[in-house]
């Protein structure tokens, strides 16, 4: 296992919505240039561990930590300043806005520096060919570029959240089943995306149900059931079986 | 150019084009309407709604609405004219004006946001309650106020090259929000908070305080429109802007925004209010009386946002067509 | 020559209905003379009275009769006055504004007092009253109470309420309901319109008080009031004359624009109505 | 039972507990605000705004708005009055009523659905204006009518076992319409309209019916209100219920409703309606002057829906509270 | 292949959104009994072609037949009463309603029958005990049964709406991506159910972008192609990677 200060930390995360446990007590750590796989079955924490790290809710319990400094990320933008992206679960995008003003959402191209943010003229320009090269660059087929993102298809508005997070990340990318509505050309992409993401030295989580995937594409893997962590280990053809058993607690 | 695109072209002049219907069949109905002196009427009369509309328009995209402009607006004239009793000024008088309606829609931004009620619609409504009720309390013998500066009068009353200076004053408006919402961050902000208010919040978005400055922005609205009405009647009354929250949202609908949010731009704040003005003023020209006015502006204004309805029917008819030629 | 003229009342409800039937009357009586009718929608409808002095002087009227609905109309009609056009103020006067060229009214202030003195006839020192008000902030209205508050004088009255009814029935019986239950000694109630007046009549025989136990006053003689004086349980009101105010203002401005002089300020008056002489004024 | 969850039981009997507050506040104020009598006034005063918000709910549950309600019930009023001058028949007169009310929440209903309109906010304005112009075209005289037929007369201003009868009809309505909202199938459809409409239109709900008939049975209750009012005040009035609209719909969402649709049940408005009620009646009983009423209503409207906002809050922490000693 | 009459068969269908050709002529059929796989990329028009089946969109030419016979479909009552249930890509379902309320949404059990529809009166615990059972039998944990299903999970929220499919079919069950969201204990579920609902003699249609599926559940696969039918085959674990091709268009 690594022993380097880990790129993001969590110790003991505990939350609860009203009556549910979503997480009991949650650690976890994942490096720079891995990918941890983060799974569970469905309602097991899985998503809720993700919106705490990312500033949606705040944790009840517990700590999180980058590259071993204690944060408070109380906000989706302390995350993002802090260099943490996420690929929500519902994409968090824009129907009204075009791709490019998607992308850009939150973090505008503009100036001049000395206004105020909000008061900043708009660079659209800048914005909708950086944006259309990282589409590009995805191959992702968009049927207009200039139009709202509100009639695209399913598969089609999740690798516009994809190509968002990859452009931006830091340190930290989470994807939330970030294939759950990809053909098998997007999701090779974005499987693609994700390898060069490591080599680029971030440090990725994944949530996925697809085993194959995260055979091929995890270093290490956390298992979730009941919103407690039940196991930990690098995945590959010969424990694929043990993991499963996790996942459904039948070992337990 | 076939004549599909032709077609396409004029239809997705939108409202626009519903106003232009409007004002043929009226100027054939009267001979007075499209005298110049009318068409300065028209304006005049539209400006105080235009430019309030605008402002409505802001909070509507947040998926929003604001019911205390009228009063909001009331309470700017009264305490104008409290200003103007202690300084002829108009620097100071205008500032009075635009300040109480930008601090009144401060705190219905404020109260709406951080006292986390569920609807912008409670709060404006108390808000309109307090501002009538402030404005009758404030204003001298409980009623009109008579006297405003001369270049706050000018500014409602009088005309440069045939247009009424109120006239400048909504086009100066205007091109500061559309700046504003077309160009700055600001706008983008809006936009977003309107489309998909959660998403906002994941993205970083200061969701708050957008919201909270577009109730500003409607607040100065009324501000400003209360400094071109205290000109027009060179006075300032508690009774002022009785129902214009209702006809500014319906100005804001009829122009083709949308309660959806996220959708719709300033000119359409801008044909709306015309729209109304049109009609209002096609209507005392005919000398129609009250109560048939009352069930013509209804029924013209169903007329018009159905004739919006059809348009993009067809509208979208046009584009599959061209697009099988293509 | 024929003369063109505007005729502008506020908002509708019979007082307006009869000054505009009696504008049309004249009309018909003087061939000569043709009148264009406006009218706003409501008591606060400002905006709606300028855009009608404003279309009417478009039309090229050379002379506007205008019950002006609230002082700030002024700054319009002088506009329309630089155009040409002669005003004549109709049921209230535009305090310290001198465009007009007459003044046909009611004076609201005197027939208010007429009620005050009514009131101070049959009440005594630490007697209650409570008063219904008109809609806040419109002057004629205001002045019915201001008025009746002077003609008062004298006796040492306690003004136990003063609520706001916006003229309507409705409101009117709520706040009456509520001054006869918070003030159960109340001895009497003066209304500032009438469909406040008919409501508060309502309230006092629900709540079972005899006619002679409390005093109620009205203003306006219209709107259910015929009914309550006839059973007794309103005492009196105030009556203006609606038709002969229209009709005086028609006329001065018809002689104003034909060059002749008139008077700056014709009272219509107004008189107070009982049941014993309410058959003179149906 | 432990504290926490007594507390939690308090708490979630909601807004329930903002107007006992309330009334607990104001009975200290006035010793006359619990007098039997007033309590009964309170009643009578309430049961139209209750009737109203009552049908304004249902539309306010399918994400809709309803403006016209105002000015639907004057009209009623008016064809009343004119149905009594033909026949001194309670049946014939209150049938014209409520069937004018049904008709013209058909008007909206079906312009609404069947005009593809973006939102019932235009249409619903329209018939508003025309529905004002008509009962003022139709009232002879252009004025109130006066005269209803006996059992009308009773209904809205006899007592039975010291309530008001109108209470018995705000009673009845709010029956038959829980019923309809919870027992039938009706009311399961309006919810899940409100709730999602696309995912109704893939189940297979008639969502068009569902909608015209919300705004149907929302006319049918300004209807019914007509009937007490004019009940009440012996006349039909082209004049009545001015701004009802805003009103009722402050009471569907003081009460605790949402604008969000599909949340919400009767009970809110009734206790919306009662609560608005209740301040202007302590109002008038604290003899508070005009300016300062239209202030303090705005004031205790914010504090009343704020009060809610706080009560939701410490629930959730308490259920959290009980949960963790589970 | 199968030369009975099919159970639902859709001939040259052709749909256009504006400027989009979403469906430009696609035939294909259904028999009872047998699962049949709707294959293709991101925006290749699987979904559009399932709403036009299912009455949500109108065809603008070409003809679908149930049990051979042309049947007008233009509405979605009209689809579920011609024997056709369809699991929607975004659910379907009512935030605020039980999932009991979700389940019997559009034809709920009331009575009395001589009454007409919307003035029935609910059977409510019959409604509650059936949508009981039917979830026990698929397995799925819900949290609260009597709580509104807006703040259950991805998984769960699916295993609502392909239960409640499943209880209602009668013909045809067309299910769109319906374990994108689900962890592995859910999918297997899922599955099972839809062996099930083959064994009863349905016919099934069911999208999804994951090739372990279809080799395991398909006795047919069709396969679209930017809104064309470029193939139609039995897919088994040879001819995998033919599929794979077809799909991306790599074949053409
Ligand atoms: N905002 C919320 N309020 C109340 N309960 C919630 C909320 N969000 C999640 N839950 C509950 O918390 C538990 C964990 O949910 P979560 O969404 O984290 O699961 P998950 O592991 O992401 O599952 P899936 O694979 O289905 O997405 C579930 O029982 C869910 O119902
Ligand atoms: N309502 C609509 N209006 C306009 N275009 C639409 C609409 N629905 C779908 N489209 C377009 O039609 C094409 C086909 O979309 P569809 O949703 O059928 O794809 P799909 O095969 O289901 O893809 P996925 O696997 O991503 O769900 C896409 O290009 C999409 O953008
Ligand atoms: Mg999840
Ligand atoms: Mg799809």
């Amino acid at each position: 296992m690594n022993t380097s200060t880990p790129a993001l930390a969590v110790h003991q995360a505990r939350k609860r919505f009203g009556a549910v446990d979503a997480l009991r007590g949650v650690s976890l750590a994942a490096h720079a240039g891995e990918v941890l796989a983060l799974l569970g079955d469905n309602g097991a924490g899985k998503s809720t561990l993700v919106k705490c790290i990312s500033g949606v809710h705040a944790l009840d319990e517990g700590e999180i930590q980058i590259d071993g400094v204690p944060v408070a990320i109380s906000t989706p933008a302390a995350a993002r300043s802090a260099g943490v992206e996420t690929v929500y679960q519902d994409l968090a995008l824009f129907d009204n806005l075009t791709p490019a003003q998607n992308f850009y959402c939150g973090r505008e191209l503009s100036g001049p520096a000395w206004l105020p943010r909000g008061l900043r003229f708009l660079s659209s320009r800048a914005m909708d060919s950086h944006a259309a090269e990282i589409i590009d660059r995805l191959k992702v087929k968009l049927p207009k570029f200039d139009a709202p993102v509100a009639l695209m298809s399913g598969g089609q508005r999740q690798a516009i959240a994809v190509a968002r997070a990859a452009m931006f990340a830091r340190k930290v990318v989470i994807l939330d089943e970030p294939t759950a509505a990809l053909g098998l050309r997007e999701s090779r992409k974005v499987l693609d995306l994700i390898l060069q993401l490591r080599a680029e030295g971030k440090a990725i989580i994944l949530i996925t149900h697809n085993m194959e995937h995260v055979i091929e594409l995890a270093d290490r893997a956390v298992v979730l059931l009941q919103g407690r962590k039940v196991g930990e280990l690098k995945p590959d053809r010969t424990n694929q079986q043990e993991l499963v058993s996790m996942i459904v607690g039948a070992g337990a | 150019m076939t004549a599909v695109s032709l077609g396409l072209r004029l239809l997705s002049v939108g409202p626009l084009l519903i106003l232009f219907a409007l004002i043929v069949v009226i100027s054939f109905l009267t001979p007075h309407f499209l005298k110049p002196g009318n068409i300065s009427n028209i304006l005049a009369q539209t400006a105080v709604i235009a430019i309030v509309a605008m402002g409505q328009h802001l909070v509507i995209l947040t998926r929003g609405i604001d019911l205390s402009v009228g009063a909001n607006l009331a309470l700017a004239t009264v305490i104008g004219a409290l200003a103007y009793r202690v300084a002829d000024s108009s620097v100071v008088v205008i500032l009075a004006m635009v300040v109480t309606g930008g601090l009144v829609g401060a705190v219905n931004g404020i109260v709406y946001v951080f006292g986390r009620l569920p609807h912008p619609f409670i709060i404006t409504l108390a808000t309109l309650s307090v501002c009538r009720g402030l404005a009758l309390e404030f204003a001298v013998g409980h009623t009109t106020m008579r006297g405003m500066p001369d270049f706050v009068s000018s500014l409602g009353g009088s005309w440069i090259f045939g247009a009424p200076n109120s006239f400048f004053v909504v086009f100066g408006v205007a091109a500061i929000l559309l700046v504003l919402t077309r160009m700055m961050v600001w706008g983008r902000w809006t936009y977003a908070v309107g489309g998909k208010p959660e998403a906002a919040v994941q993205m970083g978005i200061p969701v708050r305080w957008v919201l909270v400055s577009a109730y500003v922005i409607s607040g100065l609205c009324a501000g400003i429109g209360a400094v071109v009405l205290a000109g027009r009647t060179q006075a300032g009354s508690p009774l002022y802007g009785n129902l214009l929250e209702l006809d500014t949202i319906a100005a804001v609908i009829i122009g083709g925004a949308s309660f959806l949010g996220g959708r719709g731009h300033i000119g359409h704040a801008l044909i709306g209010a015309v729209m109304i003005g049109v009609i209002r003023n096609a209507l005392n020209l005919l000398g129609v009386d009250v109560f048939f006015q009352m069930i013509a502006i209804g029924l013209v204004i169903v007329i018009a946002v159905e004739g919006d309805v059809l348009r993009n029917h067809l509208e979208a008819r046009a584009r599959t067509m061209q697009a099988g030629r293509a | 020559e024929d003369i063109k003229l505007g005729f502008i009342t506020k908002f509708p409800v019979p007082f307006f209905a009869t000054m505009e039937n009696a504008a049309k009357a004249y009309a018909e009586a003087n061939p000569g003379v043709e009148i264009v009718y406006g009218q706003g929608t409501s008591a606060t409808d400002i905006e709606g009275q300028i855009a009608l002095i404003e279309s009417m002087v478009t039309q090229g009227v050379q002379g506007i009769a205008i019950t002006p609905v609230d002082p700030t109309v002024a700054s319009t009609l002088d506009k329309a006055i630089e155009a040409g056009v002669k005003v004549v103020l109709m049921d209230n006067n535009i305090p310290d504004w001198d465009g007009r060229t007459a003044l046909a009214t009611t004076d609201n202030y005197n027939a208010g007092k007429i009620a005050g003195g009514y009131l101070k006839s049959v009440l005594k020192d630490g007697d209650t009253l409570g008063i219904l008000e008109g809609v806040p902030g419109v002057p004629s209205l205001d002045d019915r109470v201001n008025g009746m508050l002077e003609g008062l004088e004298g006796v040492n009255v306690n003004i136990v309420g003063r609520g706001a009814t916006n003229c309507t029935e409705e409101l009117g019986i709520n706040v009456a309901e509520d001054l006869l239950t918070a003030n159960p000694d109340l001895r009497a109630i003066y209304a500032a319109c009438g469909p406040p007046a008919a409501g508060a009549a309502r309230a006092i025989t629900n709540a079972g008080i005899a006619n002679d136990d409390i005093v109620l006053v009205g203003f306006d003689f219209c709107c259910g009031e015929e009914e309550a004086l006839e059973a007794g349980t309103e005492d009196a009101t105030v009556a203006q004359f609606p038709s002969k105010m229209a009709e005086l203002g028609v006329d001065a401005l018809v002689k104003a624009i034909r060059g002749e002089k008139v008077e700056s300020l014709i009272d219509s008056g107004a008189a107070l109505v009982t049941k014993d002489n309410m058959a003179e004024f149906k």
